[in-house]
Parts: structure tokens; sequence; C-alpha cells
């Protein structure tokens, strides 16, 4: 019996043993994608507040540090400082889960990205289901954030997100399976793998294999933009009709986590536009890939999302709505059946 | 459908023209100023609070308390008061007070004045913690100023110096002032 | 694209209750209400049931002031009700008093007051259009907004004094008369705003979004309108060319040429239009009136220091920035009124909300709601 | 969509939406005379508009109030506004309703006074809803009941406010 337990024991030293460096790999880029989304999420409010100063022509952030650089360090601070009020007679639990299972899905999803061939936490073969699973979680959270808060433009937002993001989850879904039948994986790092050479072979531009390329990434972005409850999609926050919509209610760090998590939701996808279709780390020379060009990507993309925010005034959530059932769904359900045909009638001269 | 793919292509063309817009926007000079580090300058006909205005002969205010200015005011925010000084052939003013919180800056005083012995200031960086610091003395005012100039030219003060605490709705001295446009 | 809730309109159309409601209580403090105008909305999900305006958050009691002190202490306030529109609401009481005291204006001066009236009313025009894409969510509209507003102001101030409550005109005239710099300066904002106001429609008004926000929402019928006493761009986006500029024209009017604009839909999109259109007129009169300002003085001559005006009432009625503004003074032949009525044109604006907001959704009341261009101070007075 | 509103042309200025016909309509302001609404059963007297501001006037029964709205409504004109004035020394109250014709240059004063201690009057806001603000209004400042009204909750004054300001012998 102990003998049997001892060697139980061993056997199972053994076993971490042999798996040893891939934990601390696993824990070393774990730390890595909490810093890089938190750093992120600090310096895109800086970017952002900065860029909409540019679009009208205002210096922005200036007086903490150089250029206001330390400005998001100084509001983390004051929100740190400030007190998370619960009001009377709200569900305290969940009102103080809520910003917690915003910004969860969020930092794991980012584990499976692959910033390079290398360079990724977790490289799983259901990378893309994953991400989705944990999207949804995203939603829920935001729901629960404002049907706790007992307060009515909360609510209103809760009722707003919920719908607002099953209509636009199953565009980017059928655009997603879209891309995963061209690809023919789930694996993000395949996925990148399969888009390798020059920019011509990115997903964007696989007109051959789908001429309506172009327009799924514009409905992938688009989805990912109202995924995100950004301007134009903002129905959730909408601050000139709902207040706050389901922030209402939250104060200090509670506000903060899920002003963070927004922004770390716009990392997540538009890291994952670059790999599904501006083919993620690689270069549109074909040479010197790597993590540079990644960034650079995802910057571009996020500049854009910022810039669309100072653009454009927030859509009638009707129109919302009539967007992605009248137009996305036609539409993406019409790309995934133009790219399946093409894909039987190509892959017989391509074999 | 036509009609509906014509509206979607009117529709993205209109977006891409609204970026086109805010992006050329992006490149241009700010338009702002940054209010503390620099400051406009204000026009000549800058309606601030009101000051008395000295006479360059004498050095002391022309207003002789007439009280037009008083009974102009609209919100009474003026107190005027003025006294027959010994060997002076007119009276002259010894108390203005102008209650700066009631004042609306309508300008009827200084159009009531048929001597021009009141004009507009040009401060506007007016702030403070206690509302009485509005509540100005503009002949005290005047007089300190006259005195401090006397000083400085080395001249023995001719009245007995007053005490004035510093008004703390005075603008800081050595503002830069930056001509904008 | 009116997507009411037939279901609820029909019920309460048939006196039913709704299924279940709630209330919602926007305001005194939201940011769509631009001010402390209260909203008491009985909702049923986002469809108003009913949505009762609440008033009087900042009532001052302008016309009790007006009973207790001079004409011309008086005249300030008149800034101060329509503080965005004060150059008109100012023309409006001098015009009163002068037309009861029957002081005539020299030509001189009546042209710069059409001249500084319609710099206001573009500039008044120019922060509705800013708010009003604020109440839509499009932030950065109000800051290129402001940019040219300061061009105005800044114009403004150098002849007046004063950024926003100009006090401006006197009875009898201006106070100061304008300079070559102010005449320039004018000449070179028109020529600034003409392109502006291009981009503007290329930003905003063309933009898909905007348009499905506006396009059919909140329509307001002409008949709605008269019954409500609606004036300004709210009745000429319902179709009907009002303007008291043309009806019953004042000041140098009647010598430029310019058009009404009218749009007859009567939704949210006719008002935007109605307004975009006007400040492009603005521009017009403004160009005339330098071109045929004649020389002379700016004020009258005789003007008693002391006014009494003859015993009687005297009406004067102006076209502000958002519809039709009317003094009444009622005088015994004292120096103080015995009574100043102000018919502001946001209070009657306002009223017709309660009816035109019926099973709306909260955004599309909203957007009616800047759509009215309100300005709180002037429904309170 | 509605049909009734207006494309934004491409290039082509806005003004291309207008109705050249509704602009003609309006005809340049010289006092409409003959008086356009002689045919009413109201005596309405002809007042110098560049001395008072307005075309017409009468004063009436203060029972008259509704039919002569009714009246007007028929006519095309829009309530301008409702007011009162307090006239202490007489022992009444003044009621004035002012109107304007949405087309024509034609402003109309209807007055009619009511005893000071017992200020009750019709409301006309049946017929003009507009009117329901400022008979509220009015029933603030000066305590005049608006009977019918559907209600006379304080306007602008406080909720609570018992008091009428513009009564001349009102102190603060």
């Amino acid at each position: 019996m102990m003998q049997s337990l001892s060697g139980f024991i061993a056997g199972f030293w053994q076993f971490i043993a042999s798996l040893w460096p891939e934990p601390l790999r696993l824990v070393l880029f774990l730390g890595g994608i909490m810093a890089f989304v938190g750093l992120n999420a600090a310096y895109l409010v800086w970017v952002e507040r900065k860029g909409a100063a540019r679009f009208q022509r205002r210096p922005g952030p200036t007086e903490v540090g150089y250029a206001g650089l330390l400005q998001p360090i100084a509001d983390a601070v004051k929100l740190l400082t400030k007190q998370l009020i619960v009001p009377a007679g709200v569900d305290a639990t969940l009102f103080r889960a809520a910003p917690l299972m915003v910004m969860a899905p969020a930092l794991m999803s980012l584990a499976v990205i692959p910033f390079s061939d290398v360079l990724s936490a977790r490289n799983i073969n259901v990378g893309l289901l994953m991400i989705f699973a944990f999207g949804s979680i995203n939603v829920m959270a935001l729901m629960l954030g404002g049907w706790s808060s007992r307060n009515k433009y909360a609510i209103i937002s809760a009722a707003r997100i919920v719908s607002q993001n099953v209509a636009y989850e199953i565009p980017m879904l059928l655009v997603v399976i879209t891309m995963v039948m061209v690809t023919g994986t789930m694996n993000l790092s395949d996925i990148v793998k399969a888009q390798a050479g020059p920019f011509w072979h990115w997903n964007l531009f696989k007109v051959w294999v789908n001429p309506l390329m172009p327009v799924t990434f514009l409905i992938f972005y688009i989805c990912m933009l109202a995924e995100t409850n950004r301007a134009p999609f903002d129905m959730a926050e909408a601050e000139s009709e709902l207040v706050a919509g389901a922030y209402t209610e939250y104060s200090g760090m509670g506000f903060g986590v899920f002003f963070m998590a927004e922004y770390a939701n716009i990392l997540l996808g538009c890291s994952l536009a670059t790999v599904l279709f501006l083919g993620g780390w690689q270069s549109p020379i074909g040479i010197w890939s790597g993590v540079v060009w990644f960034l650079l990507k995802l910057y571009f993309l996020v500049f854009s999302v910022v810039w669309i925010r100072w653009t454009f005034p927030r859509t009638q959530f009707y129109g919302l709505l009539n967007l992605s059932w009248k137009i996305l769904i036609p539409v993406s359900l019409f790309t995934l059946i133009l790219s399946s045909a093409m894909l039987k009638l190509i892959k017989p001269f391509a074999a | 459908m036509k009609s509906a793919l014509k509206e979607i292509a009117v529709g993205f063309n209109s977006l891409i023209t609204g970026m086109r817009i805010t992006l050329g926007q992006f490149f241009k000079r700010s338009v702002t100023l940054q209010y503390p580090h620099e400051s406009l300058k204000m026009s000549e006909r800058f309606r601030g609070h009101i000051e008395l205005v000295k006479d360059p002969a004498t050095g002391k205010a022309i207003c002789y308390a007439c009280k037009l200015c008083e009974r102009a005011c609209p919100s009474d925010c003026i107190i005027v008061e003025g006294a027959k000084l010994d060997g002076a052939k007119k009276r002259s003013v010894t108390t203005y007070q102008l209650d700066f919180t009631k004042c609306s800056l309508c300008g009827s005083c200084v159009e009531a004045c048929r001597d021009g012995a009141i004009r507009f200031s040009h401060d506007y960086n007016l702030a403070s913690l206690s509302k009485e610091e509005f509540v100005m003395d503009l002949f005290k005012r005047l007089e300190t100023e006259r005195e401090e100039e006397e000083r400085r030219e080395g001249k023995p003060a001719s009245a007995v110096p007053v005490a004035v605490k510093p008004e703390a709705a005075q603008p800081a001295a050595g503002q830069t002032k930056v001509e904008v446009k | 694209m009116t997507e009411k809730a037939d279901f609820l309109t029909g019920d309460v159309a048939a006196g039913q209750p709704p299924r279940e409601t709630f209330v919602l209580n926007l305001g005194p403090q939201h940011p769509a209400t631009h001010g402390v105008l209260r909203v008491k909305m009985t909702m049923d999900g986002e469809y108003i049931v009913r949505a009762e305006p609440v008033c009087g958050y900042i009532h001052r009691m302008q016309e009790k002031m007006g009973e207790n002190r001079t004409y011309a202490q008086f005249l300030p306030n008149t800034s101060r009700i329509d503080y965005l529109s004060a150059m008109t609401y100012t023309h409006a009481f001098v015009g009163a008093v002068e037309r009861a005291a029957k002081i005539p204006v020299p030509p001189r001066a009546e042209y710069i007051r059409v001249i500084t009236s319609e710099l206001n009313r573009i500039s008044s025009h120019l922060v509705w259009w800013g708010a009003f894409l604020l109440d839509l969510g499009g932030f950065t509209p109000l800051l290129y907004a402001f940019d040219d507003r300061e061009k105005i102001l800044d114009l403004l101030e150098a002849i007046t004094g004063a950024r926003l409550t100009y006090c401006y005109y006197r009875f009898g005239g201006l106070c100061n008369d304008v300079d070559d710099s102010f005449i320039k300066g004018t000449r070179e904002f028109v020529a600034h705003m003409r392109p502006r106001l291009k981009m503007y429609r290329g930003l905003v008004t063309e933009n898909i979004i905007f348009r499905k926000r506006l396009e059919g929402i909140g329509p307001i019928s002409q008949e709605m309108c008269r019954k409500y006493g609606a004036t300004g761009p709210v009745i000429r986006g319902s179709g009907v060319s009002y303007d008291v500029r043309r009806v019953e024209p004042y000041s140098a009017y009647p010598e430029f040429d310019f058009e009404i604009p009218t749009f007859p839909g009567g939704d949210s999109m006719a008002r935007y239009l109605v307004r975009m259109e006007e400040m492009v007129q603005s521009l017009r009169i403004i160009e005339q009136a330098l071109d045929k300002l004649p020389a002379g003085p700016v004020m009258a001559d005789k003007v008693p220091r002391v006014l009494k005006l003859p015993a009687g009432d005297y009406c004067y009625a102006v076209e502000a920035a958002r519809g039709r503004f009317a003094v009444r003074i009622v005088s015994d032949n004292k120096e103080i009124p015995y009574r100043v009525k102000l018919r502001t044109p946001s209070l009657s604006n306002l009223s017709l909300f309660e009816e035109a907001s019926k099973g709306m959704l909260l955004p599309d009341a909203l957007a009616l709601m800047g759509s009215l261009d309100l300005v709180i101070p002037d429904i309170d007075r | 969509m509605n049909p009734a509103v207006p494309e934004i042309p491409g290039d082509s200025p806005l003004k291309a939406a207008q109705a050249p016909a509704e602009q003609a309509a309006v005809t340049p302001a010289v006092a409409p005379w003959p008086n356009p609404l002689a045919h009413l059963q109201i005596p309405f007297r002809a007042v110098d508009y560049e001395v008072k501001g307005y075309h017409l006037e009468v004063t009436v029964a203060p029972g008259e109030v509704v039919a002569v709205a009714t009246q007007l409504d028929k006519e095309g004109l829009a309530l301008d506004t409702i007011t009162g004035v307090d006239w202490m020394a007489e022992g009444q109250m003044e009621v004035v309703y002012d109107y304007f014709h949405l087309a024509k240059p034609l402003r109309v004063v209807v007055r009619t006074r009511i005893p000071r201690d017992k200020p009750e009057i019709d409301t006309i806001s049946g017929v003009f809803p507009g009117a329901n603000w400022h008979e509220r209004e009015t029933h603030d400042f000066f305590g005049i009941k608006f009977l019918g009204h559907p209600d006379l909750t304080p306007f602008l004054l406080p909720e609570d406010a018992t008091y009428h300001p513009l009564r001349k012998d009102f102190v603060a």
C-alpha cells in the first residue's frame, strides 16, 4: 500500500519533471500576456485620448509626464483611491463579480493568440473555438453588471447588450467558419502559416478563393466593433441616452476594470482580425517576418477603431439590429456558400 | 434589391467621406490655447469689472461721486460715497464699492458716467475662494496703486498708507500674454 | 423607418393600460437635456408611453424683474433669456421700446443690427449642431462647431466687449459703432464658413448612420405645429415657410434678398436641414448687409435719458434662432414698465414634445428633443 | 422609409428640395387690409401695426374666449401666447390671448377682463393644446384659474408654490 503510494508520488514527480519546461513557459507567458494587456489597456486609453484630441484639433493630455504619457497611471491611481460604492439593494455578489467576469475572458483568449511563430502562450488546435467560447462570457458579465445594478438605465443597457451581442455573434461566427474552411484549421498558428508569403497570400486578398474576401473582412470588422461595444455601436454605454449604460452605478476601480476590459477586448478583436485576415506575423513582402509585423497590423487596426469612434454618431438600436439581421447575416451566409463552392471548384485543380 | 445595394454603396461611401474628413483634420495644427501657460489678450472693448480712471494731472480719481452710476445699475451693486475735501472746489470720491458678485457686466454704469471716470478693466482671471473678496473698493484700490507708484518713484507717500490686504481677485501680474490671431 | 410599437400605441389609443410600464426620470441632470430640464417618461421597455416635460428648474422670474426696473435697466436681462441668441432677444425688447416711444433708428444701426443678429444666429445654430450631434453620440462635430463659433465670438467681442451676453443694442441704435477690422473680419468669416459648411455636409449631413437616425423620425405635422404655436426651424421643417423676418418684417430685413428654407418632411432630418440651410442664408444676408452698409450715425439724436412710454401695450416680434420671440410691454406712462411679457419660442416648441414622442423609442425621442433645439433658460425664463 | 423625406441631392444645393410655391405664398408685409377676418362675428378693431405691433384687437366677455379661439382656429391662426395683466387699481385681471397667422402678416390680440377676487375663466386648451402650458404659466404667475384645464399644478414655480408673483400685491 505504502509502496504503491510512494511509487505513485515518484511517478507523478517524474511526470512533472518531464513536463517542467512547459509549465514554466506557460506561467511566463501568462504573466507576459497579463502585463501586455494591462499595459495596452492603460495606454490605449492614452492613444484614444490623444487620437480624439488630434481628430478634434486639440493637444489632448499634456500635463502629466511628457505628452501626458503618465496620464493613464495617474488615472489608475485616482480610480484605485476612489471608493467602490455598492448601492443599496443591489445584488452585491454579482455586482462585484461582473467587472472580473468581463476582464477574465479577454485575458484568457489572448493566451492562444500567436504573436509570432514561437511567441504564443498555448498553441492549441481549437484556439479559435476557445476564443469564441470565452467571448460569450463577456456578454453575460456585462448583462449581469447592468442587471445587478438595479438601475433603470443599466437594465435597459443590459437588455440592449444581450440582443446586440446575440445579433452580431452570428455573422461573426459565419465569417469565422468561412475562414476555417479556407485555411482548413482552427489552430491560429496554422492559420497564419497558411498565409505565408507576400501580402497577396493574406486571407484578405485571397480573392481567387472567395471574390468577396474584402467584404468578409469588413463584416468581421463591423462585428468586432459591435461585440466590443465600440462606437458607432456603443449602444450599451450610450452616454447621451443611458447616462453610462451598464456602468452607471460603478465607481472607482469597478468602473476602471470595465473600462480596461473594453480596451482588452479591442486588443483581442484586432489581434484576431490580424491573424485571420492580415497574415499575423507575416511581413507583406514575404521576408523578415516577425512579431513587429503583427504589432504594426494590430495597432493600425486599433487606430482605425479610434478613428471610427471619433468620426461617426451612434447608430440607432433597430438600425443596428437591422444591419446585422438584414445585411450582415445574409451576406456572410452568401460568402460562406460562395467560398465553399469555390473551394470545391478550385481544390481539384490545386491538388 | 438594386436600390438596397445602391443604398449600401452610397452609405459606405458616406462613411469613407466622413473618415477622410476627420483624418484630414488629424494632421492640422491644434486650434486651442493651453490656458494657464498662455492666455489671450482681451480686445479693446472687453467688458471686465469696472475700475476708476485716474486724472493724469493730479493722479487722483476723476470721479466726484455724482452717483449716476449707482442709479443706473440694475443690480444695485455700486455704492459711491463722496465728500468735499478741504480747499477743493468739487466733491471727490471717498468710497467706491463694487459688489462684483451681483454685477452682470452690462456696462450701464460706464455709459451713465458723463466724465469718463470709470472704465472696464481687462482682468478676466477673477477667481477666489471666498465671496467677500469680490466686494471690492475701487477707490482704495486706486489709492494703493498710486501710493505704490509714488513709492517706486521715490516720492514720499502723500497720505498715511491704508492697510489693504492684497486683492486675491487680481490676476497674477507676471502672466505671459500671448497674442493669438 | 418609423418602427413604432403599434401594439403599444394601439393599446394607449384604446384607453387600455399598457401591460407593464415603469417611470424613467430623465433629468434634471441628464446628458441629453442640455441643462436642467426633466422629462418624466412612462416607458414600456424602450418605448415611450408618455413623456411629460417638467420645467422650471432655472426659473428666474424675468418678467417680475421687468416690473421693478427701468427700461434701460431691464435691457441686460434680455440677453440672458436665451443666452445663445442674445442679440435677437435684445433686438425684440429694444424694438418694442422704440416702437412705443417712436424713436427713429438710423439706417447704419439697423444694418449693423442685422449683421450682428445674423452672426448670432449662425453661432447659435453651430452650438445646436454640435450639441445635437453630441446627443446622437458623435463628439467630434461639437469641437469643429465650437472652433467656428469662436471666430464669431471673437468678432462680436471686439465690437461689443462680451462673448455671450452682448447687450449691444440701445434704444435708438447701438452703443458702439463697428470698425473696419470688424467688417474685414466678418468678410473673412463668411469666406471661411462656406467651405466649412460643405465639410459639415460631408461629415454629418450625408452620413448614412446620421441619416438613418433622423429620416422619418419624430414627424411633426403642420397642424401640430399650428396647434402648439411652434415656430422657427420646427415649423419650417414641417413645410410652413413662417418666418417673422418675412411675415412681419422688422429692422432692415426687407432690404435683403434671402430665402426662407423650408422642408416638407416634418421629421428630425427636415428640421436639421432647415437649420443648416439657414446658416447659408444668414451668410448671404451678412454679405449683402456688408456691401450696402450705409455711413452715418449709429444712435438716434434725441433719445430721452429717462424713458416714459405712453400708456398702452406694445408688441415686437423677432425671428430668433429658435423661432418667434415676442415682447409685450404694457406701460402706464411711468419710468418702469407695468408688465413685460416675454413670449419665448422654446416653450411652445417643447410643448408639442409630449404628443410627438408618444410611442417612440427612447433614443429617437432624444433625437427629436435635440432637433427642437431647446435652450432651457428660454423656457423657464 | 418615409417617402415625403427629400433625398439629399448630390451636388445641387439643398434648396432644390424646397417647395417654391410656398415661398411665393408669403405676401410681403403690408397690413392685410381689408380686414381678413371681417366675415367673423367678432367685433375686431384695427390697430396701427407700426405703433402697436399687432393688427387686430378685440375685447370680449370672459365667456366668449373659447368661442373666439374656435373661430380663429378654423381661420388657420396659431396661438402665440396667453398672459395676464393685473389691474389692481381697477380690481380686474386682464387675460390676453395672442394669435398669429402662419402665412399672412396678421396678429390678433383677444383680451378679456375678469374680476380680481374671483379670477376664473374657461380653458382654451381643448381648442389649442398648446394653450395648456401657457395657461399653467398664467395660473402660476397670476393665480387665474382656468376651468376645465387638465393640470394646473405649478409649471415654472416650485411644485409647492402657493403664491402668484406677478400679482401687483405680491411681496417676496
